[in-house]
Parts: C-alpha cells; structure tokens; sequence
C-alpha cells in the first residue's frame, strides 16, 4: 500500500493533463473529471483503511532515505483528511456537471479542479516542509485562477485580494522553511521535530514558529489574518466556492495541526496560548461579520473563519481530547461547508439570486433542498444529534475540564449566533413567501439529469452529516486515536526516519 | 593565484561594481527612459564582467555558462522596452 | 557579511510591504517582486553564507574537493524563484484585467466585495 | 544551402559549448540544429561558403582595427573634461540589399564606436546613423560604405 | 513596421539561443543549467521573435499550441516520475541506462533527464502562453 | 433508587423508539399521505398512542420501584452514553406528552383541515414528541441534552408553521433564541456538574452530589442550570418569549406551551432536584424565580383580552409555581408539584384546543367579543366548561387537589401564600375569560358564522376535561403516579395519598377565599383590564423589548465590526497582517530574553557591502520612483544585484536563472505595464508615514529574525549526503540540478505544475473575457 | 568597462551616452572574457568564455539600435552640439512616421 501515496497527487496530475490535452472537448473531460475524482476517493478509502490497520505508511520519494529526500506520510489524521478531499473531490465535480458553463470548462474548469485537489492531497501527504510549501503553491495556483476565472468584476476584485494576502501568507511561509532549515539543517518534519526537541535556543524556535502561525494563519484565515476570504469566496462560480470552502482553508488547519503537533511542540505554553487567544477571537469576529450579511454565502463565507477558530481551539487547549475535537470539527466541517455552499448553488438556481433581500419561497417550491439544507445549516450550529454538535461538545467538555471558561463561554455562544445565521438564511431564502414578481422555482424546473448532479451529492453529503451524527462514537474514536497520534508523534518519527534518536 | 592575477582582478572588480552604481545613478536620474534602458543594459554587461572576473578569482569557470546566457538574452530585456517607449504607452 | 545581509533582507522586505500597501496596481505588482527577491535572499543567507566553491562536482571527482555551498538552499530558491515568477506573472495578468474590467488601478477602489 | 552552413555552424557551437570538437559532439549539436531550423524553416540562397573564409577573416580584422581605434577615441572623450564630440545624424545610402546584409551592416556600424545605427527607411535604401565625431558628413559616409560596406558585401555575396 | 535590423537578427539569433538553451538543458545534470534556465532560455527566444516579428509569427515557429507544449511537459515529467513504478520502485526513482551513440560516446540516459526535460517544455510553454496572451491584447485594443 | 436500575428486556427497544421514533415516522409521513391523503394524520395519531399504551403498562412495574433501563455506548469518552431510563417522573411526564399528543395529533385533523402542510405539521409534533419523549426519559445528562435541543428546534418549526407571516418567523427566531441560549448555559452547566460528580449520568450525579456542593464551582454549576431551566419554562425574566409563541398554530400551543415543552424545565428542576434541593441557594433562588413568575403570570394574564395571551400568561404563572414548589422541595411540596402538574396539563391543553376550536370556527380571538357560543357547539363548551372550573380551582376538579396541596405546604410561608393567592384569583378570572364567557356570556356576532367543530377537534378537549373531573371526584386514582414521581423528585421514595376532603383547615379557608377574591375580579374585569392597558406601556421596558434591543444592537455592532475589519481595503488588511506578525514575532523575541549570539560568520566582504548597499538604494528608488519604467528598471537592478550575491557565494545555476527570470520579468511587466496608467500619487501624508513606518518596522523584524537564526545551528545540515551521493547514485555533478530533478524532483513536478496553471490561468483570464465581448 | 560608466554619466545626451555605454561596454567585457580565457588554458573553458564575446558582439548592437532609434523616434533631445541631422530633414519631406 506504500506505493499507493504517490497516487493521490499523480492522478489528479494525470486528470489534469488529460484534461488539457483534450481541452476543447468538452464531454470527455466531464468524464475525466468523475472518474478521476472517483478513483481518488477509492484510492483514499484504501489508504484510510491501511493507515488504520498497519499503522503510519511512509514512501521514501526517488528511494532516497528520510531525510535526504522527500517523505510521504500517512498517519490517521493525513489519511482522514485524504479521504474527506476525496469526497469533496467526486461531490463537487459531480455537482460541477449541472452547474458549470461550457465557456468556463474550455478555459480549463476540470484542469484546474485537479491541479487543486493534487495541492491539496500533496499538503495532506507530505512530511517535507518545504515540499508542503510547494503543494501550498500547487492549491493556491489552481485556486487563484479558479478563483478568477470568467473574469466578473466581482471575481476580480475578490481575487485581487485573495492573491494578495495569501501571497504575502506564501512569502512568510517560505522564510520560515528558509530561516528553519538555516538553524536545523533538514527539511523533514519528522527530522525537525527530533533536531527542535532539544531544549537550546527556544526563543528563536519561537519567532520562527510566529511565521508559520501568521503564514498558515492567513490560509487558515484566522483572525486577524483572514479578510481575503470573505472578500473572494462569494465571488465565483458555486462549485469552486464549494470546494474552497470545503477544503483550501482546512489545509490550512491541517498545516498549523501538524506543524504545531510535530515541530513547535516544545513550548506550549507559550505558542499554543497565542494560538488559542487568536482562536477565540477568529470564532467571535467571524460569526459576527456573518450576522452583519445579507448574502447566503456572504454569510457562510464569514462562518468559515467562526468554525475555523473551534478547529484551531483544539489545538490551542492542546489536550488529546481537544485535538481530538478539532480532527473532528475539521470532518464534520469540510462536510457541512461543502454541501451548504451546494445548497446554495441550488437557491440560485432557483431563485435567481443568493441575497437574502431578493429571493425567498423555497421551501414552498422545493421542500426537499429545505430539508438538505437545514441538515448542514443545523449540524454547522451545533445542534444535535447532527456532526457538528458532538465536535462542539468535544471541545466544550475539554475547555470546561480544563479550566479554559472563556474558551468554553465563546465556544458556546458563537454556537448560539451561529443558528442565527442559519435561522436567517431559513427565515428569509426558505420561509419567506417569494418576493413579488419573482417566483421561485421549484426543484421540478430543472432537467432530470441536471437535477440528479445538483441534487446527488447534496444528498450524499447531508446523509454523511447525519451518519456523522448516529455514529459519532465510532468517528469520536477515530479522532480520538488520530489525537493520540498527533500528540505522541513517536510512531510517526520512527516511521520516516526508520530509528528515533533518544530525545 | 598568482599576485598580478589577484590584484588585477580585484580592481577590476570594484571597477565594475563601481560601474554598477554609475549606470545605477543613470538609471534613478534618467532623465528619459532610454537613459535608463541604457544604463540597465549596461548593468547586465557589468554582471557579465563580474561572473567572468568572479570565475577567476574563484578558478571555477562554471560560472560562464551564466555568462553566455546573459549574453544571449539580457538584450530581449532592452529590446523589449525600445519598443515600449516607441510605441507610447495608450494612455 | 550576514548583518549586512540581513539588513539588505529587511530593506527588501520593507520596501516590498511598502509597495504593495500602495493603492497602484504597478506599484503593488512591484512590491511583490522586491518581496520575492528578499525571500530568495532570505533563505540564501539563512542557510548559511559559505565562501566555498559553487556545488558543481569536478569532473571524474566522485565528491567535490573541498568546501562547497550548501546546495540545498540554492534549490529551494531556485523553486522559489520560478513559482514568483509564475506568481508574478498570473498577478500582472490579473491586475491587467481588473484594470480593464474595472477601469481604475486604484486599490482602494476595489471594496465591492467586502460589502 | 545557407541553412545547411549555418546547421553546421551550430553544430561547431554546439560543439564548442559542449567543450570539445568531436565526432559525437558535432553529430549531436547538428542533430540538434536541425531540429532547430527544422522547425524554422529559414529560407536561404545559394552561395559558396568556404571560399568565404579567407574575406571572412579579413574583414573581422578590418572590423577588429575599427572598433579598437574608435573606442580609443570615445574613451579619450569620457576621460578628458572637455567635449569634443561633434555629434550628428547622417544619411547612408546602401548598396546592401538583402535583409541579411542590411541587418550585419547596420550591427558592425553600431559596434563601432562612435557610430549607431538608428533606423532603416522604409524603401530599405538608407541607413541613419548617429555618429559622435562629425567633421564632415560625406568623409564619414564614405568611409563607411568603402570600409565596412564594401568589406561586408565581399564577404556576404 | 519594427526595425528590419531586429528582424534580421532575431531570424540569427533564434537559433543560436535555441541551441543554447537545449545546451543548458541537456548539459543541466553536470553543468550550471538545467530544464528551468533551458526553458526560460528557449522562451526567450520566441519571445524575441515575437518582438521582432509579431506574436502571429512566433506561434507559427513554434508550430504546435503553447498549451499542448505545457501537457507535453506534464506528461514527460509525469512519465518519467512514473518510470521506477512501473519497474516496481517508488515514485522518482532514478533509472539510468547508457546509449552508445558512437564507440567512444556513450550517452547516459535517466529518467531524471527526461524529467528535466518536461520541466522544459513546461517552462517554455507557460512563459510562451503567458508572454502571447499578453501580446495579442495588444493586438486586440490596438 | 441510585442503584444500577435493572432492565427490562422485552422493553429495551421501546424506550429508545418512543424517544427516537418519531423522527423516523415522521420521515414516513409524505409517503403515508401520499397513500392515504390526509387520513394520514389518523395513521400517524396510532404512533404517540401506542406509546401512551405501552407507558400505562409499564405503570405498575414503575410505580412498584423498578424502572426500566436501557444502556447503550455511545461516547463513553465524553460521558455521552444512551442512556435511558424510566421511572415514576419519566412516567407521568411520558404518559403527558404522548397522551396529549395523541389527542393533538387527532385536533390537528380538523383543525388543519385542508391545509396543504397538514402533514407537515403531523411530522413536526411526531418529531417534537419523540424528543420530549427523549428529555424526560434520558438518564445520561448529554443525552438528556440532545433531546432538549431539538425540542427547541422541533418547536422552532412548529411555532413558524405559518412561515409566510412575519410575526410567525419572527416568534419562532425568539422563542429558539431564548431557549436555545438557555440551552447553552445548560449544557455548560451540565458538563460541569458531570466534571465535579464525576459522572454524566443523572444517578450518577445525584449520587456524587456531594462533590457537586462541595465544588468552588458550585455556584456557577447551579447558575447556568438554572438559566437553562428558566429560559425553557419561561421564568421571569426569560418569560417574554412565550406568550410571542402563540404565533404557532393552536395545536402547537396547547402541546408545546401548556403541557409540555415549557414543562421540560420544570422537568429538569425536579430531575435535579435529589442532587442540588438541599442546597441553601438552589432553595432560595428557585423559590424566588418562581413566586417572581407566579405572580407576574398572573397579573399579566389579567389583562389580556385575546384567548390564547391569556392562556399563555397563565401558564407562565403555572409554572412559577410549579417551580417555586421545587424551590421549596419539602415533601408535601414535591407532592403539590407532582399533582399540581397533571392537573395543569390536563385544564390548560383543553382550554388552549377549545381556543383552538372557537378561533377556527368564529375567526375571533378577542374574549370581550365572544358570547353564546353554547347554543351553537355545546361540546365544546363542556369540555370548556369542565377545565375552567379546573383552572379556577373548583371543588370536583383536579385543579382544585392540585392547589389545595399547594395551600397545604404554603401556609407555613405566608408571603408565598400571599403571591398564591393573588394569582389564585387571577386564575380564575382567566379562567371566566377563557372557559366560560364566550359560551355563556350574550351571543355576539363574529366574524365566521360558528359551528360545532368536528369530533377529531372535540374529542381531545372532552377527554381531558373528563379527566380533569374524574380525578377530581376520585383523586385517588392518581396516587400512584403522583407518588412515583414526587419519588422521583425526592429522591427517595414517597407514599402520596391525594384526598379531595382533608377536613376544614386553613388551605381549605385560602381556597375559598381565594374563589371569593376571583369571583369579585370578575365582576370588576373590565376595570382590572384598564389597569392592565394602563401599564402597558411599561411592557416597553420589559425583557421583549430588551431582547428586540439586543438582537438589533447585536446586529449593528456585527456590522460596524465588519465594516471596521472588512472594510475592503487590501492596504488595511496588508497592514493589519504585517502588525500582527512583527508583534508576534516581537512578542516572542522579548519572552526569550536572548542576546544576538552570532555563528562564526563570514567576514565582510567588500565588493558585498558595496553591492549591498547598491540593493538597498535601488529598492528605495523603486519605491520612490515616479515612473513605471523607472520602478522596473530598478526591479531590474535589484534582480541583478541579486544574482551578484548568488555569484558570489557560490551559485551559478542561481544567477544564471535569476538574471535570466529578471530579463524575462522585464518584458513581463514592461508588455503589461503599458496598459496600466502611470503612477498617480493617492495616499496622503499621513497615510504614506503610517505605511511606512509598519513596513520599516516589519523589515526590522525580518532582519532580526535573520540575524537571530544565524547565531545558531542546531544540527549539520543534510546536504553533505548530497555531495557524497550525486556523483555514484544521482549520475550528476551539477548538485542543485540532482536535487531539482532527483532528490526532491517532487519540488519541481509541483513547481512546474504551478508554472503551468499560472501560464494557462494567464491565458484564460485574457481570453475568456475576449469571448464574453461585452466592454472593450 | 568603468570607462563606460563615467560616460553614461557624463555624456552630454543620451546618444553621445549610448556611444559610451554599448560600445565601450562591449570592448571591456571582451576584455575581462579574454583574461578568462587565458587565465583557464584551457579549450573547455576558452571557447565558451570566447562565445561569450560572440553573443555580446551580436547582441549589443542590435539593443543599442533598438534603443537609439525609439530614443530617436520619441523625440529625445539632441545635444545642443549637434551637428547634423539628415534623418530630421528626411522624415520632414515624408509623411510621419508609421506607429508601432
Ligand atoms: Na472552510
Ligand atoms: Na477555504
């Protein structure tokens, strides 16, 4: 199964170039496209399945031993992470079929979707510093021009600032690798956290850790590092907000996971203290600014950052059972995200618009994309028996025993404003009548083969949301083991590097 | 290195560095933009001339194949911009 | 030589910064090119200023003669400098088009989105 | 048969680049150009070009005694504080005709110090130079077009 | 109309940067070069065709759509990561072989040659797209 | 009572049904009405009333001490576990909730009649049910808490049935708001209390309670409990909610406003009551809440004049008192509590489904316009009839029992007594409003010529009200249960034997006097209702206008935060981003208290500092420079200085790429530059000074970082593998290019990946706008 | 190579500055590419150092005709000692300049 890890980053490579070869034909790389992201959940499936059964997989790029070249690894929490890209991936792409203009695909739509994904798969796999630079590069690449692609003004606008930010994100991330690998020698993260262990020059392993945080703080968009994203993310095409949603920012989480689980792991007090300060705040501002919009995904863009700051509250208490939390809230999450910006790609299509002012009715004309979207609306509140209550409980039980009351009190009231939003969402797009003039249409409007790709995967992903939910003893175990393995990295060292130095 | 060679190529060397920030005040003060093609033109000869002056001082000649490149395509860079200032920006 | 440097780093950084908080798209464009060359120069001196020779193995040699530079950061940089140039370029073209579509290079006229 | 001369010359260029005239190196590097011009598809006439060789030389060093004595001659104005520049624009007619030896033409003169091509007319009859030291615009003029040109259109043609 | 002295020299020059740039290319391994500089090199000179000419005759001289040279570049270096899998290795493994072109000049053939390369034409592809497109707005506000 | 309950098996699944099922019959319904119409909603009635079957069979077992556990794993980890149990309080509350909402479900057959969301409803109040089911049959605290929240949510739709009125969106918003906030602090509470016992389940609780009231934490445990019980039980000041909630369909009423959902709170405090009833604070702050609601029900409730204000302001007051007799916790007032509740539930669903009935078939819900009505629905008006005199407290009735408990306990605290009694007598003439003039006061014209509503609507009222009757004659069928769960709430068990003569005592004296007092409101009700509309206006002042205050004020501060954060200027947010890094980075600096500890640098060089010092001025002049070529040629310079530095420490790929990548950028932004207008000076002075001095401070910090990571070096550096490997395993003497296509060729097949979209991406961008036409 | 610089500065106008510039440039490459070569002694390193003077003596003057002539065509003032202008003369007697 080692072998296997390079295949999530060289199919999508491989769609990707198919895709441009054969870019003027359009049909064929809608297949391409399915088919491709099909494959890769299977693959990350089969991945997850090994990780849980034989432990850490590691492939030894070029066969040169860690650390002398480029690592793959793939503990629980890569793999899980995998497997959700994996199903963001076929959900989105799928989703894609329906919503997706010719004009768009023949500029390189399904090319891009894949260059995106490989980023994405590369930022989960990679155990080299440097080498997650370069996927961070890959995924931001794609997503820039996703981003843009099409060329509105709003998408313009938005992307300007989106280039901009994760540029400058880009940069400090770079000088970290650079200044790092000045004082360490070695680019291996499992190397790193043997070299880092040693007790010495802790201050400077500290600033150098405040690059990584503001660098993966921007992707992440934490506060007060994430503006581009409420400026962008509402700009394109449904399905690239979607995918974004759902994964860009989460790799992010995932990177600041790691690095702060398996490099600066040496002065907690100090870097996991700022971390969980700046997670409050990112939780508070970010359901803040969604209460102040008028827009479906004005709003959801602004609950990104609020649920960005519980993924990164986990690893601020830095507890098994905070992290825990957090691998958690990242899987509920990139689920509930995915399928609300879907669902709002639906509302458009009926409504014509994804203002609050402007539309309404749709639970009248469409009672089901109600029900699929109040799924994802109140798991993304917390409220049970759906995914996102148990990841919020997860962290709250935490915080409360471990004295964090502010933490717990935010946590618990960000929640509270959270089903506000949603509860807008639902009052003005779903239960308010129609506004005059400009009836909603119902679900029936939309040819059968269109609505099956609009609707299958909004289904899938609100029954995920739902599984999630029942079966959140078992997920709570996975994320429980996938904590234990972050916050001993032993199995992980000794898995890249073969031996592990005494520290 | 036999002395001559070392003093020899270090003056030449701050002469060219002392040519670089020539041609740099030609390329702040201008006054017309080709005054400053120019001088950046000259800046790229002048690092030629360091890369050739750089591979004796250091007796690796690795550094000419820096050298021929330059020399081949520094000047696309200048005749890039000619063809700017002759044709005026459109607005 | 690495104070200097590291002062040449901070002098490329700040102007970088200052450029891009400009509100003129070419300005911006600027900045991120000098932000890039003080990365580049960044990693080169982190990873340490060596005198030694260029990390080109003689020929017939099995391993070079003597000192050499670390070639490691001199690889990452060279990454690093083809993916600012990408970067460079996809941005200029996007500048080009929002200029075109928006008819201003003022950056801070560019709030739609955020309201 | 221009194009198989100049094949050849890249072949040696590649062969010099590759540090040493051998068999190998020249069947790769004009392996390698023609590809190069294959895929240029550069039209050409035909000439001798080994009989060339000889006025090829010859001109090189006629070019070599020109730019040293001129480049004296500008370096001498650099060095000392007074101008003696006369500058000044004149018109060249041509004998060259083809885009070739119009373009080397133009090169040489702008090599030469002191002298700068600035532009061909349109009917690809004259050429403008700009020229540092003008005592006599028809002295000028002829030395370029005896010097160079004549020299130049030997070797060419 | 730009200058025929220009044109002249772009017609010379082009093959001489191109001859450079597969020098800098092949000699990469074992020389300062490599499919980056190769490829910037090999844009180059299109581009200085392009300056020369018009974007309309440096895309015919590149014969083929800049974009199908990027897949190109993506496939060979995709290939040749590919190559150590197929033979039961990890992903990038280099695998080396010897071709005698003539009895005293052996060439020695890796897949990570083939993978510089790709890198090559990935190179001069995008910079070539980029640099065209740019080009033909002109042509198009003009 | 704490020990492990011992289980049925035969009943295992049914519990979990009753608390689970509904949902999946709900999920059933759009199919069952697909088959069978709207009969459907008959069908989907023989749900809640087998479980009301099932409950009365479990009675004797329950009432006998045994009840009936069910245990499954669920998170064990976080103290989440299903675990459900079933004892005496879980009996009377689950024989309440399905009971009545078998009858509700019945009601709603008529009185939605027609209603295309018919159906809809019949799922929503299955759905709410089986979650009520789940609060007071959960043993396990989160679970009880998983139930808690989607009663709330579950009420949300119900209450916003007629979602295209905004007054119905807007109660619903409120009433989730309030109990859903409550339900925050509950859980917290909750999860602290699990913490301090030791244990999330609720036995476990009541048994660890001393560590509870022990706990520092104890104070702020009880708090947040509090505010989570009172929020959904609608105590002051958390009352306002309910009344807005009579937006909600009136079967959604009479289920979720009188008998049940705002009885969950109720539930929880006497739930809790074995584990925190002995404390001192819980006594005096649940006792005090309540009296506070009791009265302020009451009162309000007297100045109503539309019928289902007036039940609401009435239940309010009902559970004041309720929760007040849990404050007090003494056995005869656990008692009260246990029969006070039955009967309420009993009186008040049929008057809210008889409102119901009178709105549906007249079109009018002002009392003061209603009469007569007996003529015309005679049903109708004895079960109205019926729970009136109940809720007035008239002999024979259960309301009567339930409040001559409450006397009996109360007339050793006379204040408490005093506040009974007032609201005693509010009760009634509510209970004249609501039950007995518009049947028997002069027939008045309405707006809908009235008829007698069909069975499905009366048989509920009638049923309850025969209840409230028997009960009331023979009280002591209701022992048992009432024992069971005053057990419950004691903690231990206790024996209740309800009577309706306890002889001529002072509760008897109160009740009467207390008829007396409400008879003679009556008389005067006009002249109280202007008291009423007199201080109405204070209501301005109330808990509704603060949380209308407090929703508007959150609003604006979201808004102003996001245009002060958001405010659309990428200058803002570049600056926004490099201070947060410098004080990080400076933060952490300043922690470590290290001196610069240089490495064996090398030595300066002076070609070095030459070209430094030419980097520095060619930055600053493209910072200046006024022109856009002028910026780019001295780019160009620093490019070019750059590759100089790389010259010169020994890295000719470098330079070679550098200068080549900057000729080539040249032309990049020299092709794209002559579309842009040049230069325009925009900022002003001070916003140039601000830019600058964070960008000077920002490059300070960089050079300090750099300067700082120079002094050390932890470990060798990696790379000497690669100058003993490259040449025998890598086939190459060129180092770099072995580690760009080799040892970390993956790099480069990303890199060229990027390369390749930002070529393709450049090229869409500039293309797809060609096609789309539209401006030049 | 220096003596090209002082000129750049010094040069009353940009053509009289280019003549520094291009030309003298060239010639002191060259001359720096010549020690390379016989510093080295060797044809592997000779050749490549001498093609570096190939490339300049091929290049330059194609950039300084570029430049001269867009100096030219923009209008950039001749010094005041100029003598002669024939192009000026020329260009009068035709219609102006085709753009681009
Ligand atoms: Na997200
Ligand atoms: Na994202």
């Amino acid at each position: 199964m080692n072998a296997w890890l390079i295949a999530p980053v060289a199919l999508p490579l491989f769609a990707a170039i198919l895709s441009l070869a054969l870019r003027t034909r359009v049909r064929f790389q809608r297949i391409v496209s399915v088919c491709a992201n099909a494959a890769a959940l299977s693959i990350a499936l089969a991945l997850f399945n090994a990780v849980r059964t034989d432990g850490v997989l590691v492939l030894q790029l070029g066969s040169w031993p860690a650390p002398f070249g480029i690592t793959f690894v793939a503990d629980l929490f890569s793999a899980i992470m995998l497997v959700l890209s994996g199903l963001m991936g076929l959900a989105v792409a799928v989703y894609g079929l329906a919503t997706m203009d010719e004009a768009r695909e023949r500029h390189g739509y399904h090319m891009l979707f894949h260059v995106l994904m490989m980023g994405v798969n590369g930022a989960f796999l990679t155990g080299d510093l440097f080498n997650l630079y370069v996927w961070f590069e890959v995924m931001l690449m794609a997503s820039f021009v996703l981003l843009s692609l099409g060329g509105e003004r709003a998408q313009l606008e938005g992307a300007i600032k989106y280039v901009a930010l994760n540029f400058l994100s880009s940069a400090l991330f770079l000088a970290g690798v650079g200044i790092l690998y000045g004082i360490s020698g070695t680019l291996n993260m499992a190397d790193l956290s043997q070299v880092l262990a040693q007790p010495a020059h802790q201050g400077i392993i500290n600033m150098i850790s405040m690059l990584f945080l503001v660098a993966f703080g921007i992707k992440a968009a934490l506060f007060p590092l994430f503006f581009w994203l409420p400026a962008s993310y509402h700009t394109p095409p449904h399905p690239v907000s979607a995918i974004f949603a759902g994964l860009l920012t989460k790799v992010g989480v995932y990177a600041l996971i790691r690095v702060f689980t398996l490099v600066f792991r040496q002065d907690v007090a100090f870097t996991h203290q700022i971390i969980l300060i700046l997670a409050a705040f990112t939780m508070v501002t970010g359901v803040l600014g969604a209460a102040a919009q008028m827009d479906i995904r004005r709003i959801l863009s602004f609950h990104i950052v609020s649920q960005i700051g519980y993924m990164v509250m986990g690893l601020g208490l830095f507890t098994e059972l905070a992290l825990a939390g957090s691998v958690f809230y990242i899987m509920h999450h990139i689920i509930v995200k995915t399928n609300l910006f879907l669902v709002a790609g639906v509302v458009q299509r009926l409504a014509g618009s994804n203002e609050l002012k402007k539309i309404g009715g749709v639970y009248r004309a469409a009672p089901w994309l109600a029900v699929l979207f109040l799924v994802p609306a109140l798991s993304l509140a917390g409220i049970p028996p759906l995914s996102g209550f148990f990841a919020k409980l997860t962290l709250i039980v935490d915080a409360l025993r471990g004295g964090s009351w502010a933490m717990a009190a935010v946590a618990l009231s960000v929640g509270l404003l959270t089903l506000f939003s949603m509860t807008k969402i639902w009052n003005e797009v779903f239960w308010k009548p129609a506004p005059e003039g400009k009836p909603t249409l119902p679900l029936a409007a939309i040819p059968v083969r269109e609505r099956i790709a609009l609707l299958l995967p909004i289904i899938v992903l609100a029954t995920c949301t739902v599984c999630i939910g029942l079966g959140s003893g078992w997920m709570f175990d996975l994320a429980r083991q996938t904590a234990e393995q972050l916050l001993d990295p032993r199995d992980y060292v000794t898995a890249v590097l073969g031996v592990t130095e005494a520290p | 290195m036999s002395p001559v060679l070392e003093w020899g190529s270090t003056i030449s060397l701050y002469m060219l560095l002392v040519s670089m920030a020539l041609a740099f005040v030609r390329v702040i003060r201008g006054p017309s933009l080709p005054d400053r093609i120019i001088a950046l033109d000259l800046i790229a000869s002048v690092v030629v001339g360091i890369l050739c002056i750089h591979a004796i001082r250091s007796d690796e000649y690795v550094y000419l194949t820096a050298g021929i490149a330059l020399a081949l395509i520094a000047f696309i860079g200048t005749v890039a911009l000619a063809l700017f200032i002759r044709r005026g920006a459109p607005h | 030589m690495e104070a200097i440097l590291a002062v040449v780093i901070g002098v490329l950084y700040a102007t970088g910064l200052y450029l891009m908080m400009r509100r003129n798209i070419a300005k911006f464009i600027i900045g991120l090119a000098l932000l890039s060359h003080g990365a580049n120069l960044l990693i080169f001196t982190a990873g340490g200023l060596s005198r030694g020779k260029a990390p080109i193995i003689p020929e017939g040699a099995e391993a070079p003669a003597g000192l050499i530079a670390d070639p490691l950061p001199q690889a990452l940089i060279l990454t690093a400098i083809v993916i600012s140039f990408a970067l460079l370029a996809f941005a200029l073209v996007l500048f080009l088009r929002t200029h075109q579509e928006i008819r201003t290079d003022d950056m801070e006229r560019l709030r739609s989105t955020d309201r | 048969m221009t194009t198989f001369l100049f094949n050849i010359a890249l072949a040696l260029l590649w062969s010099v680049l590759n540090g040493g005239i051998n068999d190998a190196n020249l069947l790769v590097g004009f392996l390698v150009g023609y590809i190069i011009l294959g895929t240029m598809r550069v039209s050409g006439r035909q000439t001798s070009y080994f009989a060339k060789v000889s006025q090829a030389v010859r001109f090189t060093l006629v070019f070599l005694k020109e730019l040293l004595v001129s480049s004296v001659r500008v370096a001498y104005d650099v060095i000392t504080p007074a101008d003696h520049a006369r500058p000044g624009v004149i018109a060249v007619p041509l004998d060259a005709e083809t885009d070739s030896e119009i373009a080397l033409l133009a090169n040489v003169i702008t090599l030469t110090p002191g002298t700068l091509s600035l532009d061909v007319s349109p009917d690809r009859k004259t050429l403008y130079i700009h020229a540092m030291f003008i005592d006599d615009p028809d002295a000028l003029r002829r030395e370029i077009k005896e010097g160079l040109e004549k020299r130049l259109l030997e070797l060419m043609r | 109309m730009t200058s025929l002295i220009l044109r002249t020299a772009a017609r010379y020059l082009f093959p001489i940067i191109m001859l450079f740039s597969i020098y800098a290319l092949l000699r990469g391994h074992n020389e300062p070069g490599g499919g980056f500089v190769g490829g910037l090199a090999a844009a180059s000179a299109y581009i200085l065709y392009a300056l020369a000419y018009d974007v309309a005759a440096a895309r015919h001289l590149l014969r083929i759509d800049s974009r199908t040279v990027i897949a190109l570049g993506l496939v060979i270096a995709l290939g040749s990561a590919l190559v150590s899998v197929a033979l039961g290795q990890p992903f990038m493994t280099g695998t080396w072989g010897e071709l005698a072109i003539t009895s005293t000049y052996k060439l020695k053939l890796g897949t990570p040659l083939f993978f510089d390369i790709g890198v090559y034409l990935v190179v001069l592809g995008v910079t070539v797209t980029i640099l065209f497109a740019l080009s033909d707005q002109e042509t198009e506000a003009g | 009572m704490n020990e492990p309950a011992h289980s049925l098996a035969t009943s295992l699944p049914v519990l979990l049904i009753a608390a689970g099922g509904g949902f999946a019959v709900a999920a059933l319904i759009p199919w069952l009405r697909w088959l069978l119409g709207e009969r459907s909603t008959l069908a989907a009635a023989l749900f809640p009333l087998a479980i009301t079957a099932w409950l009365a069979a479990q009675a004797p077992a329950v009432f006998g001490g045994q009840p009936v556990a069910f245990r499954l794993p669920w998170i064990s980890d976080l103290g989440l576990d299903l675990a459900l149990r079933l004892d005496g309080l879980g009996l009377l509350f689950g024989l309440l909730i399905a009971g009545i909402g078998t009858l509700v479900v019945l009601y709603t057959r008529g009185y939605l009649h027609g209603h295309p969301d018919q159906h809809r409803f019949v799922m929503f109040t299955l759905m709410f049910m089986s979650s009520m089911l789940g609060v007071v049959f959960s043993e396990n605290v989160l679970l009880l808490f998983i139930f808690w929240e989607l009663t709330s949510f579950t009420s949300y739709l119900m209450i916003g049935f007629h979602h295209d009125q905004e007054a119905s969106r807007k109660a619903a918003l409120q009433a989730l708001l309030v109990t859903g906030a409550g339900g925050l602090f509950l859980l917290a509470g909750l999860i602290m209390a699990g913490h301090a016992a030791g244990s999330f389940d609720l036995s476990g609780i009541i048994a660890g309670r001393d560590q509870v009231l022990a706990s520092p934490l104890f104070p702020w445990i009880l708090g947040l409990i509090l505010i989570g019980a009172f929020t959904k039980s609608a105590q002051v000041p958390f009352h306002f909610w309910l009344p807005n909630a009579m937006q909600a369909p009136t079967p959604a009423s009479a289920y979720l406003h009188s008998s049940t959902m705002v009885k969950a709170g109720v539930y929880l405090l006497a739930r809790l009551h074995p584990a925190f009833g002995s404390s001192e604070l819980w006594q005096l702050v649940v006792t005090g809440f309540g009296a506070a609601t009791l009265l302020t029900g009451a009162l309000m409730a007297s100045g109503q004049v539309y019928l289902k204000r007036l039940l609401a302001y009435t239940t309010v007051g009902a559970l004041g008192a309720m929760v007040m007799g849990l404050g007090i916790g003494t056995d005869a007032a656990l008692k009260a509590v246990a029969a006070f509740l039955l009967a309420h539930a009993a009186y008040k669903a049929a008057l809210f489904l008889v409102a119901g009935i009178i709105d549906h078939e007249t079109g009018e819900k002002n009392v003061t316009k209603l009469g007569g009505l007996i003529q015309v629905m005679p049903r109708t008006g004895t079960a109205a009839l019926v729970a009136a005199a109940s809720m007035a407290g008239l002999p024979f009735t259960f309301g009567f029992i339930g409040k001559e408990l409450f006397y009996t306990e109360l007339a050793a605290r006379p204040l408490l007594a005093a506040g009974f009694f007032i609201a005693g007598a509010c009760f009634m003439l509510v209970a004249w409003q609501t039950g007995i003039r518009p049947f028997f006061a002069t027939r008045t014209e309405t707006p809908k010529h009235p008829h007698e509503a069909p069975w499905s609507m009366t048989f509920g009222p009638l049923l309850l009200g025969l209840v409230s009757l028997t009960l009331g004659i023979v009280p002591g069928l209701a022992d048992g249960l009432a024992g069971a769960a005053a057990s419950a709430m004691r903690g231990h068990p206790l024996e209740v034997h309800l009577h309706l003569w306890h002889g001529l005592n002072l509760p008897l004296l109160l009740s009467a006097l207390t008829l007396a007092v409400g008879a003679a409101m009556i008389a005067t009700a006009s002249g109280w209702r202007s008291v009423a509309e007199a201080l109405a206006p204070a209501a301005r002042f109330g808990p509704d206008r603060l949380y209308d205050a407090k929703l508007k004020g959150l609003v604006a501060f979201a808004g102003w935060q996001t245009r002060f954060l958001q405010n659309g200027s990428l200058r803002r947010y570049l600056l926004v981003t490099v201070i947060t890094l410098c004080a990080l980075v400076v933060v952490s600096f300043a922690r470590a208290d290290m001196a610069l500890a240089f490495r064996a640098l090398s030595p300066v060089n002076l070609p070095m500092a030459l070209l430094s010092v030419l980097v520095i001025l060619s930055a600053i002049a493209a910072t200046l420079s006024t022109s856009r070529l002028g910026a780019v040629a001295a780019m160009g310079v620093v490019g070019f200085s750059v590759a100089v530095f790389f010259i010169f420490f020994g890295a000719p790929d470098l330079a070679m790429t550098q200068l080549v990548v900057e000729t080539l950028s040249v032309v990049l932004l020299v092709s794209a530059f002559y579309y842009l207008p040049p230069f325009a000076k925009r900022s002003t002075w001070r916003g140039r000074a601000r830019d600058l001095t964070v960008s000077v401070f920002a490059g300070a910090v960089v050079t300090l970082l750099v300067l700082v990571a120079s002094g050390v070096q932890l470990r060798d550096p990696i790379s000497s593998y690669y100058a003993e490997t490259s040449v025998p395993m890598g086939h190459g003497r060129n180092i770099v290019n072995v580690i760009l296509v080799d040892y970390r060729g993956l790099d480069t097949l990303g890199e060229i990946t990027v390369l390749a979209v930002a070529g393709l991406g450049s090229l869409a961008l500039l293309k797809l706008r060609a096609k789309a036409g539209g401006k030049p | 190579m220096l003596l090209s610089a002082i000129g750049l500065v010094k040069m009353p106008d940009l053509f009289t500055r280019m003549h520094a510039a291009t030309k003298v440039g060239t010639v002191g490459v060259s001359g720096i590419v010549l020690a390379v070569a016989v510093h080295f002694e060797q044809m592997k390193v000779a050749a490549p150092a001498l093609l570096i003077i190939v490339f300049f003596l091929a290049t330059a003057p194609i950039a300084a005709h570029m430049i001269g002539r867009a100096a030219y065509e923009m209008g950039v003032e001749l010094w005041k000692g100029t003598v002669i202008d024939e192009w000026k003369k020329q260009k009068k007697s035709e219609s102006p300049p085709p753009p681009g």
